[in-house]
């Protein structure tokens, strides 16, 4: 996706920052309602625009057709980072919520370290909830790039536990 | 009282609980599935742990998810709701062994009230009137025949362990008895893993009247009146008013006094619910009993001016009832419809889906609980309760003239999302629901296509 | 009764009537201005007219523009609000000459009750207490000095036609007497088009309160206990509650039946307010009459059980009261928290804008009146009331604490808009609020810096 | 499929905002209401404008078509059917709600006729409110293409009366 956001330059920013808004915010609204993206849509008030082009690969269904080139200027818009980044690769998650246990007993070994090659179906830490011991196994083969968790920490559904680098194996 | 109560729930009742415990100042844990992830508990929660993936059986029914939650949350009572785990003596015993406050009665008392068989026993003993039929499980097809010969058809035959409309069989001829009996205990066996039935008359034209009840812990208990359920559709409520109209002053005090009665006599501590059946002679009958908060419960806070979560949290607590039976007094009407996602043109199924748009009435004496809003989604993997539409007027005609303009404010729209909103106005517009004479035959007769086409 | 209503009026409260109209099956005919085109009642309405541009003195105080509207709708009956042209006895006569029903007091009682010199004059003619100042408008500074130094200082000089918070001073020093006499005739000359002014005793530590009243077309009266409003910005209220704290059961009785009687020997026919000033030595005082439906209605409603834009069209249609004084009875306790589209921080000024975001409160014994909605518009046209959030509770600290818990679950946004949430969060907390001891001048403490660090 | 709507210009610029939400709303109604979605669409109302394209993929199932350059080549389509279609032109509006009047009194001739030439100024109608009777002047100067409302009929605040084709002038 690219979206452009043009204001046109003026001495008085007070007034032309609410109109951006109005714009900004209708196209917002617009889109919001709208099933499918478009490849592209305009809005212009007065001094203000605001353009937004579409890929057809970000359309979402059908196999990817070629990308028609976009001829506006494009400026890439920032992800709001309101998700902590998580390392790319295969994440192992918490089957359970419970406390996470890196190895088998205290003061043993860990069952992996960073670094470490797993294959599918090694145990890599176990989730204790209730007295239950549930063990964690990788779901991927390959090197375990980051441990998200510190041993004895609780953890939820689904939470992270560790990422895998399945091009590493 | 304690600081932290974890809330084993979700969806409307998780937020109504997480409401007034804020009210109390106490600190609110919520849990959640996957698929709740963006329900307005989790915002509202001073704590929230996601709990599992979305089929309840590993979340909201995973005893051990439930508790490590609370056990993450410093959490030092568990408020059950409704459903799911709220009526397991499993789960209560579990909270006792670890320590954690159950908001609700003893294990031992879920446990001898939720078996209707030894609830009945139970209730008999504390002299309340039973339908004619067995007490005790009938346990081959010859006996049942001879029961129910006795008692006179139709009788019908109940699972031991059913509930929530589920596990029971109306029999009409005695030539299908045998039949139909080994299909309910079969069907039994494999709803609830318990195949005992036990047999008793069936009222065809009933009323379902409760009574709700609040006991503490230090022996009294009182009762805040009726409500009425008999508009069901496959025994399912859709909606409940409060009081039940048109039952003489004697009657409703009988069945008051019956009820707590029954219940203290059953050693019961927190809010809880009996169950009657009323027959057009205004005789009343003990169905069952309901350990747990009701959905229904709102009409009887309406009426009553009484927070019924607050009560439970504070015999919780240990802390003594504060008002007397003399003390309580109800005013006026309520009613309660359940919005449902679901489709009344394709047998009531559940419409599931987005909500692009929700719109939900306001104003006076108008109360909603929901836990939906625009850009979520009604879940399939629940039951689809969407909102609980509950309105005060000082009398029944004006409280029914308030429904149908709160209906109407209600819009609902998303993706192959349908609601019963409609289906509401049309009972409410019913002559016998209106003249409140209506019984639980009343949604038959509108889903019926004879007697449709001429409404 | 009549079939149609025309409301003369936008916002919260055209669609809080129009509510109720439907309730009791009349049809609805709304007017709109250009701004609130897409406002939730002109959906509602069963018929809606546009009625002029955006300035209120082209379409809501435009006569001609209303009067029209009700021609074209077919309308019998005029619901005119608050403000707007509610208090205006030339729209109330309008009315009558068209053969329409003023849902209000006769036009020559608006004319009397209007004016506060021919009021305090009728009440106190009624034997109302009043305080100590002149009845009369006093002419000349001369009259004037002679006056206050009679009463003795602070005195309050106040405009005969002001109203709504305008037109008033207190005067402190004699000194500055002379000079702020000229300036309150030249303020009120201004603003009202009348420089006619009147001095009374000030009470720098009064209470604001007022009873609600309804008198029928047939002589009777009666009182629906007291608001007390007085928590409030620059003399605007912005939390009410039912009933006033503190206040002995005697002296509500006095109160009540002192507004009855001023009202009935006035003529009145409605609902009507009265406001008193209640001082530190629990002695009340007359202060004036609204002569329409209030803002703040909805704790009397909360706490009575009764909805009182209902008893307006019956008694407008010519039904006589159907309760007695003796059969009316308040209970619990209800708070009402004007939410305003504001910004406390820059001295309350007005903060219009879009809304990109509305979530309100819901549950147990929370109402919420508003046409304001996610999308929606505050306008810039109009005052700045985005919602009114009522709660009710058996007393006044779980008031307290349910309002909180609503307050908070409430969030609005949008560019540039901000409200006074938290600034009410700040009020309900304050000790002398939670004491139910504060009077009018808690906001003032809130907003000084000198206090506001302390907080 | 490419789309435009093109309200002729109002005599009183509306507020920014409130521009900008007809002409969204423009947008979001037209969309509804058609079958199968434009490849582009561009809406202006004065200042305002609303532009949008689609690809051909989007607009329909079936195997991706490769997607043509969306350039001009601009194809009015027709007006969705809830608004009543007002033809281009300048409208001249009702300045209260009330009774329209053709003529300065019954059976006396109209104050202007369709075809009319008309001067800027020019009383074209009568609006009476209440007894008062308030003239309608034309704003414009043109030939009157369309008379909207009948003699004696109810019409609201801003409602049009007639359009004027000011080209023809």
């Amino acid at each position: 996706m690219t979206s452009l956001i043009e204001p046109a330059p003026t001495d008085s920013p007070a007034p032309l920052a609410e109109a951006l808004d109005e714009v900004r915010r209708s196209a917002q609204s617009l889109l919001a309602d709208l099933g499918h993206r478009p490849r592209a849509l305009r809005i212009r008030a007065g001094d203000v625009v605001v353009e937004m082009e579409w890929t057809v690969q970000e359309a979402a269904a059908g196999p990817a057709a070629p990308a028609p080139a976009t001829t506006t200027a494009v400026v890439p818009v920032e992800v709001p980072a309101d998700e902590p980044a998580l390392p790319p690769g295969v994440g192992v998650c918490a089957p359970i919520v419970g406390t996470f246990y890196r190895a088998p007993e205290p003061g043993a070994t860990p069952f992996v370290a960073e670094g470490d090659q797993v294959r599918r179906g090694q145990q890599v830490g176990i989730v204790e909830a209730m007295k239950l011991m549930i063990p964690v196994e990788s779901d991927a083969e390959g090197r375990i790039v980051a441990l998200h968790v510190a041993d004895g920490a609780a953890v939820e559904f689904g939470e992270r536990l560790l990422t895998i680098d399945p091009q590493a194996g | 009282m304690f600081d932290t109560v974890l809330i084993a729930n979700r969806g409307e009742i998780a937020l109504r609980v997480a409401r007034t415990c804020r009210e109390l100042g106490l600190r609110v844990a919520a849990v959640y599935s996957t698929e709740d992830r963006d329900s307005p508990v989790v915002r509202f929660a001073d704590q929230a742990v996601c709990i599992g993936p979305g089929p309840a059986r590993h979340s909201y029914l995973y005893l051990p998810a439930i508790m490590e939650a609370a056990r993450q949350t410093g959490a030092e009572a568990v408020h059950p709701g409704y459903g799911f785990l709220s009526e397991q003596a499993d789960f209560a015993e579990a909270c006792e062994a670890e320590g954690l406050i159950f908001v609700g009665p003893p294990p031992a008392v879920i446990d001898r009230l939720g078996d209707k068989s030894t609830a009945r026993a139970a209730m008999a003993d504390a002299g309340l009137p039973l339908l004619p039929g067995t007490i005790e499980p009938v346990s081959d097809a010859e006996a049942v025949a001879k029961v129910a010969a006795d008692i006179g058809y139709p009788v019908i035959v109940k699972a031991v362990a059913g509930g929530g409309g589920r596990g029971m069989q109306v029999v009409t001829e005695p030539d299908d008895l045998p039949r139909q009996y080994r299909e309910i205990r079969s069907t039994a066996q494999s709803l609830f893993g318990d195949d005992r039935v036990y047999v008793e008359r069936y009222l065809p034209a009933a009323r379902h009247i409760e009574v709700q009840v609040l006991c503490d812990s230090h022996g009294n208990g009182l009762h805040l009146g009726q409500r009425d359920c008999s508009v069901q559709r496959r025994r399912q409520k859709i909606i409940e008013e409060a009081p039940a109209p048109g039952l003489p002053r004697g009657l409703v005090e009988q069945m008051g006094h019956a009820a707590v009665r029954g219940l203290l006599a059953a050693g019961y501590v927190g809010a809880g619910t009996v169950e009657f059946l009323v027959d057009d002679q205004h005789r009343f009958y003990f169905m069952e009993v309901n350990c747990r908060i009701q959905v229904e419960h709102p009409v009887t806070e309406l009426t009553h001016g009484v927070d019924l979560v607050r009560e439970q949290l504070r015999i919780a607590a240990g802390e003594p009832l504060d008002v007397s039976q003399e003390e309580l007094t109800a005013r006026g009407w309520a009613i309660e419809c359940r919005i449902n996602a679901e489709d009344p043109d394709r047998d009531f199924m559940p419409t599931p889906g987005r909500l692009t748009e929700l719109t939900l009435p306001g104003g006076p004496f108008v109360r909603v609980d929901t836990a939906a809003e625009a850009g979520g989604r009604i879940s399939a993997a629940y039951d689809p309760l969407l909102a609980k539409i509950c309105v005060w007027a000082p009398d029944r005609p004006q409280a029914i003239a308030r429904m149908r303009r709160a209906l109407a404010e209600l819009s609902v729209e998303g993706p192959g999302v349908r609601t019963n909103r409609d289906f509401l106005l049309t009972a409410l517009k019913h002559e016998l629901f209106v003249a409140g004479t209506h019984d639980t035959s009343l949604v038959g007769r509108l889903t019926d296509p004879q007697t449709r086409e001429e409404s």
